[in-house]
């Protein structure tokens, strides 16, 4: 006896229906643009669920939205002005066809979010979230997840877990609440036997043969730590940079943002937050005008080192969980690719 | 929540752009992956292409001049007033005094409405927008 | 785009924006491509690092010229006698086209006679840049085989735009740059929907798809699609329009979503012109300073609240999706137009803007097979299109140039209208920035736009700066002959001693106060580039 | 808490008692907060700062410059800065803003008793110093209080009444300068440092405290190395652009360091593991 399981793929869409009833279900989905992002599926048989590439949003997205509203204020007059808390209910949700990146992702946003205080928007979302996780026998062109260590398979921030074995799944859970899932739904759910496991294994040994990119994100942790990285570099990857903001908004796991207030009214309004990134150069620019950050050398160091160096001394693992979206979208060509392979090929 | 491709409005590479929709408002936008300009990247005004929608100068009412200052009017009355005095001038001057200018941030249906309006409608060939600024 | 017409005989972009990522040589000149045109930029970057070689010709040393093999700084308004150095040396080195230009091109002669006759020592000190430089350059171009050029408004608000433009068309043509796949000629278009604007006909001479309102054959058409007789005389042209003054020919004008205030040369005379009329009607989404003179404002739908189509730089017309309803009690554009129309006694009933479209596609042959259905599922078409079988057109002049053959128009210096002098010492260009869109209208309403660019920054040479004891940050006083400005001095090498920098995003800094009216002839664009101004430290 | 939770970015209105114009730069804004309840519990330490929120113009951090012990008000010193200190240097007695907080590490108040104290500030600067000097003097730490205070013309001498009181309490002294005399100053004219120089101190039994802009932290830290202050008795507060106060936003960043949370008070001794363009050059 294992605690793995067998969904036959027939019955995949059966199982999301009848999840459905209880849950906001949230799947890649390839558009009629043929985009493939995570979306909101109202009617399940008026999309198309695309296991086989890669979503171009992550979920960063619906736990952490580009814009979301903090509360609301007013202020009919200068003596008073009220504060109101946002009442919006939000669904319990599950999230299917989550990638071991995407996952690893999430588990560093919980950090971001709920380690120093406990941010009341990420939190209700999280909270509410059930993950359905799926491990990639077919890394994407642009993936590494093999050098950031978080895939292509993984055995955690999964609720339920699957594998594709051809014609069937290989279900795992690794919480209570994937647990509940198997048991309400135990017609689903036939209890594997020892090839299937053997199966999966042999699916693992062979995605790992498959990559692409080879990144060698240990050298450059190793020389961000040793202060190795000489200021050339920078400077190059900083010239390059044509301060879109996109990589940082693109990445599963950049999580600056700024808070302004949005004015609806003249006597009312609400307080944002939205995206940002460290990249910009109002990032750090005070209200006088002074900017401890000269982004013309030093804009795209922050980034990386975060990344690489600062979440390293912290938690022990880079925060790049390798899921390749950065890659070749750069205006000037500087993702963390490009930067690992100058600080650790170039000069050697 | 929904996500809807559109074009982008910020110049003349024209990448696409997905808005995303929340409770009646555009809360973000964000690059399409296949777009053969796009390719899942925007510039910088690309991924802030929500933030005007919702400005609170956006104009919501027709406005009139009335003892000098731009007032709030149904829009029966804006239209009435403008219809009646772009005719006159248009037919008193048999189209040489009324001037039009479209624009190349409006689309292409509105462009041919706009000149169609001029040439069929109000007789006449000035028409321009501002292609060279 | 004038010139490209009458050398190739159409004026758009001959290729793909994503053609120039497989080229060998980029020349771009007078474009600030990496902040106006980012995803050209992008391809532009990316041809680099597959090992191409890219050109600038650019009087400021921008971030793309940084990156440059080659970078020109040019003296502004010099690009013809530049281009023709360029082509003199291709000729005395055997690098033109031969077979090109027999095939495909004429009045081959008439361009060599002027070239030979060129002194390349004297040009070369016109233009600022040593000899050796602009020969580097020419080697480089006319020894590729696979080679862009890209050019935008430095190029063409010049008074010589029409010339700058037949120039570069004659370099491309010598070396036979043209026809081919990754190889062309490319106008990078301001505003995001130039092109389409221009092929819609929102020109006084042309109906759409540039079909001439002076030819008898054309207007016959429309006056039978539109049951309306048309007027047979060109109409004025926007400068002619917003620049009358008191005594202007228009007593009635109607604005939709252009803010001339801000956007055209020569701001006293614009307020002037608009402010004596006796109607003005503006349909725009903010109050912006040309609405604020209307004697009606019409609340216009924004991009996100209507359904249409744009077409970009590289000829692509594709949709633009309605996402939320119109904001407040605003309407679309066209809803206003047919509203309009209808209480000016000619009925428009279109049911959307997909029936728009299928009456232009009739009437438009470029925009033939081109109807919503299509270009909803796909990524737009590329003109020309001609029926609903075809699949677009990706690059231009294959095989033959839209007029036939390419035709080599010489093309000789013409200074600018106004260089500096003792009184006006400092020669200001006026441009764009990455941050902002045009008059700001839309991009000075985003948070963070204008956080990272709030408002207007002169550049200005450090060793300037030094003279006149100005540091960055520093407010100075800009003045010309036509009005003056208050604006914040940025100290940078970016700009050359003598030359300065400015946008026209920012309505506090209405820098169109100083330029100069001066225009092309054949084009009217007007000359934004170049104006003399005086400098002092407030 | 889960309360806690729910409000983490929810500001409470706090009503203007009192305006005060510093010079014609910074203005006192002493408040209290609008729930009285809420108010008699709300306590803070000196070095810590408040989110403000003004209508229609987001937040900003300000430090407290009000000792805990002051009769309840808050007191938050704002130089005119930016579009929300602008807004508020509009606002009188009566209006109402929004305040959240307070966030970060406090001045270590428990270090500093039994030493000798030196305080420099420049500017806005002393207004976080005027909470720990206050703090001090009631609670009766430090054994010899040196104040030197920068400012750039003698007009704009803030915290006139404080400055005048610790002038004449027994064991302070307390010293100007400024940049640029106009008619009638008779004190001090140069930078800060020079003042230093006029000091005896005794590094080894003293704290030093600075606050003020980076040019002149760079030109005191340097000075007091020479003087043979150690690291960790050197302790000063960093400035950076804001949004959140609580750890989470990323602005406030000096390499793995957030000023909202591990800040805005720092010795020495931790900067100098940090890469702060403050210390470079």
């Amino acid at each position: 006896m294992t605690d793995k399981y067998i969904l036959k793929k027939d019955h995949l869409l059966p199982l999301l229906r009848k999840l459905k009833k209880t849950h906001r279900l949230i799947a890649p989905v390839q558009n009629r643009h043929g985009d493939t992002l995570f979306t909101v599926i109202d009617n399940l048989d008026e999309v198309r669920i695309d296991l086989e590439n890669q979503a171009q949003n992550s979920l960063k997205q619906f736990f952490f939205p580009q814009q979301e509203t903090l509360f609301s204020y007013s202020n009919p007059a200068g003596d008073s002005y009220h504060f109101e808390p946002v009442a919006e209910e939000i669904p319990p949700t599950l999230y299917f066809g989550v990638r071991p990146c995407d996952l690893a992702a999430v588990l560093y946003l919980d950090v971001v979010f709920l380690k120093n205080a406990k941010d009341p928007n990420y939190l209700q979302k999280r909270q509410n979230s059930i993950l359905v996780g799926l491990n990639c026998n077919d890394p994407f062109a642009s993936c590494f997840c093999n050098a950031t260590r978080n895939g292509p398979f993984t055995d955690c921030g999964f609720d339920l877990q699957l594998t594709d074995l051809g014609d069937r799944f290989l279900v795992e859970y690794d919480r209570s609440r994937g647990q509940e899932i198997i048991s309400q739904w135990r017609q689903f759910f036939a209890q594997a036997g020892e090839q299937d496991v053997k199966a999966q294994y042999q699916a693992f040994l062979e995605a790992r043969g498959k990559f692409k990119l080879q990144v060698h994100l240990d050298q450059a942790v190793k020389k961000l730590a040793e202060d190795e990285v000489p200021d050339s570099v920078w400077e190059e990857l900083s010239m390059r940079c044509q301060d879109c903001g996109g990589c940082a908004y693109i990445c599963p796991t950049c999580t600056c943002f700024t808070i302004s207030d949005l004015q609806t009214s003249d006597h009312a309004g609400e307080r944002i937050r939205s995206w940002d990134a460290c990249t910009f150069s109002g990032f750090t620019r005070m209200a006088g005008g002074h900017n401890p950050v000269d982004r013309q050398m030093r804009g795209i160091e922050k980034r990386f080192r975060h990344k690489l160096q600062f979440d390293v001394k912290k938690d022990n693992r880079p925060s790049c969980v390798g899921c390749g979206r950065c890659v070749n979208i750069c205006f000037g060509g500087t993702d963390i690719v490009r930067f690992i392979n100058m600080t650790c090929c170039e000069n050697s | 929540m929904h996500d809807v491709l559109t074009t982008c409005v910020y110049c003349g590479c024209g990448c696409g752009v997905y808005l995303h929709e929340h409770r009646g408002r555009v809360v973000g936008s964000s690059p399409s992956r296949n777009h053969p300009v796009s390719r899942n990247n925007l510039c910088v005004k690309g991924w802030h292409l929500h933030e005007f929608i919702h400005h609170p100068a956006r104009l919501t009412e027709p406005l009139m001049r009335k003892n000098g200052h731009l007032t709030p009017v149904s829009w029966d009355e804006a239209l009435s007033y403008a219809a009646r005095e772009l005719g006159r001038i248009a037919r008193e001057s048999e189209g040489k005094a009324v001037g039009l200018l479209s624009s190349a941030k409006c689309t292409n249906e509105e462009n041919y409405l706009l000149q169609k309006l001029a040439r069929a409608v109000l007789h006449t060939n000035n028409i321009d927008h501002c292609a060279r600024l | 785009m004038a010139g490209l017409a009458t050398t190739f005989g159409s004026g758009a972009m001959t290729n793909s924006i994503n053609e120039i990522e497989n080229a060998q040589v980029m020349l771009v000149i007078g474009s600030n491509t990496s902040e106006a045109h980012p995803q050209v930029a992008r391809r532009i970057f990316t041809a680099m690092d597959r090992g191409a070689r890219l050109i600038v010709i650019d009087p400021r040393r921008t971030l793309l010229a940084r990156r440059a093999d080659i970078h020109l700084a040019i003296r502004p308004g010099t690009d013809i006698p530049l281009l023709n150095a360029m082509m003199r040396i291709i000729l005395d080195e055997n690098l033109a086209d031969d077979l090109f230009i027999e095939m495909r091109t004429e009045n081959f002669y008439g361009l060599r006679d002027m070239l030979y006759r060129l002194d390349l020592e004297e040009t070369a000190r016109l233009t600022g840049v040593d000899l050796a430089g602009i020969r580097a350059a020419a080697q480089l171009y006319g020894r590729a085989q696979k080679a862009v050029i890209c050019y935008c408004l430095g190029i063409t608000q010049h008074v010589c735009g029409t010339g700058n433009v037949q120039a570069i068309a004659n370099l491309a043509m010598l070396t036979g740059h043209v026809e081919k796949e990754d190889t062309g000629v490319d106008p990078l278009r301001g505003q995001n929907n130039v092109q389409g604007a221009c092929d819609m006909g929102a020109l006084p001479n042309v109906f759409p798809s540039y079909q001439q309102v002076d030819i008898d054959d054309y207007r016959e058409k429309f006056e039978r699609a539109w049951h309306a007789c048309l007027p047979s005389q060109p109409g004025l042209t926007l400068m002619e329009m917003t620049h009358g003054g008191k005594n202007g020919p228009l007593k009635a004008m109607f604005i939709m979503g252009e803010n001339p205030v801000l956007s055209d040369p020569v701001q006293a005379r614009v307020e002037e012109t608009l402010d004596n009329l006796e109607f003005l009607l503006v349909a725009d989404i903010f109050l912006t300073e040309t609405a604020r003179r209307a004697h009606v404002v019409l609340p216009a739908a924004s991009f996100a609240e209507k359904t249409g189509t744009f077409t970009n730089s590289e000829r692509r017309v594709q949709m633009v999706r309605r996402v939320i309803p119109p904001l407040g009690q605003s309407r679309t554009d066209s809803d206003i137009i047919m509203d309009l129309s209808a209480r000016l006694g000619y009925a428009m009933d279109y049911e959307s803007p997909a029936e728009i479209m299928e009456e232009i596609s009739m009437l438009a042959p470029i925009y033939g097979g081109m109807q919503h259905d299509r270009l909803e599922n796909s990524w737009g078409l590329q003109w020309p299109c001609w029926d609903r079988r075809h699949s677009g057109t990706p690059f231009l002049h294959k095989y033959y140039f839209t007029r036939g053959k390419g035709r080599f128009v010489p093309t000789v210096h013409e200074p600018p209208a106004e260089l500096p002098d003792e009184d006006y010492p400092f020669l200001l260009i006026t441009g764009r920035i990455y941050h902002q869109y045009h008059t700001g209208t839309m991009s000075r309403h985003s948070a963070l736009l204008s956080r990272e660019a709030g408002e207007a920054l002169l550049q200005l040479h450090p060793g300037d700066g030094r003279r006149l004891g100005v540091r960055s940050g520093d407010l100075v006083r800009m003045r010309s002959r036509r009005g003056e400005v208050q604006v914040k001095a940025q100290l940078t090498e970016t700009v050359k001693a003598g030359e300065i920098y400015t946008t026209f995003h920012f309505s506090e800094m209405p820098v169109n106060r100083l330029t100069i009216s001066a225009k092309d002839h054949f084009s009217q664009c007007p000359e934004y580039k170049i104006c003399a101004v005086h400098l002092e430290k407030v | 808490m889960p309360s806690q939770q729910k409000d983490l970015y929810l500001p409470r209105p706090a009503e203007i008692r009192e305006v005060i114009a510093e010079n014609s730069q910074i203005k006192t804004f002493v408040l209290s907060f609008v729930d009285r309840q809420y108010h008699d519990k709300f306590s803070y330490a000196p070095g810590q700062f408040l989110m403000v929120s003004i209508p229609h113009c987001g937040e900003a951090p300000i430090s407290v410059s009000s000792t805990p012990a002051n009769g309840g008000t808050i007191h938050l010193s704002v130089r005119r800065a930016g579009k929300l200190t602008e807004a508020m240097h509009d606002m009188k007695k009566g209006d109402v803003v929004g305040l959240r907080g307070p966030y970060g590490r406090p001045f270590p108040m428990t270090d500093l008793a039994g030493r000798d104290l030196l305080f420099v500030a420049g500017g806005i600067g002393l207004a976080p110093l005027r909470s720990v000097i206050n703090t001090c003097l009631a609670a009766g730490h430090g054994r010899r209080i040196t104040i030197l205070y920068g400012s750039r013309t003698p007009s704009d001498i803030a915290f006139q009444a404080d400055l005048a009181t610790w002038g004449q309490t027994a064991n302070v002294s307390c010293l100007l300068t400024v940049d640029r005399a106009e008619p009638g100053w008779e004190g001090d004219v140069g930078l800060v440092t020079a003042l230093l120089a006029q000091c005896c101190l005794a590094p080894r039994e003293s704290k030093a405290l600075l606050c003020g802009p980076p040019m002149m932290i760079r030109a005191v830290l340097a000075e007091l190395a020479g003087r043979g202050f150690a690291d960790e008795d050197i302790i000063t507060t960093m400035e950076r652009h804001m949004k959140c106060g609580v750890g989470i936003c990323r602005h406030c960043h000096m390499d793995d360091k957030l000023v909202c949370k591990d800040g805005p008070v720092f010795t020495l001794e931790e900067l100098k593991r940090l890469n702060v363009l403050e210390l470079r050059g």
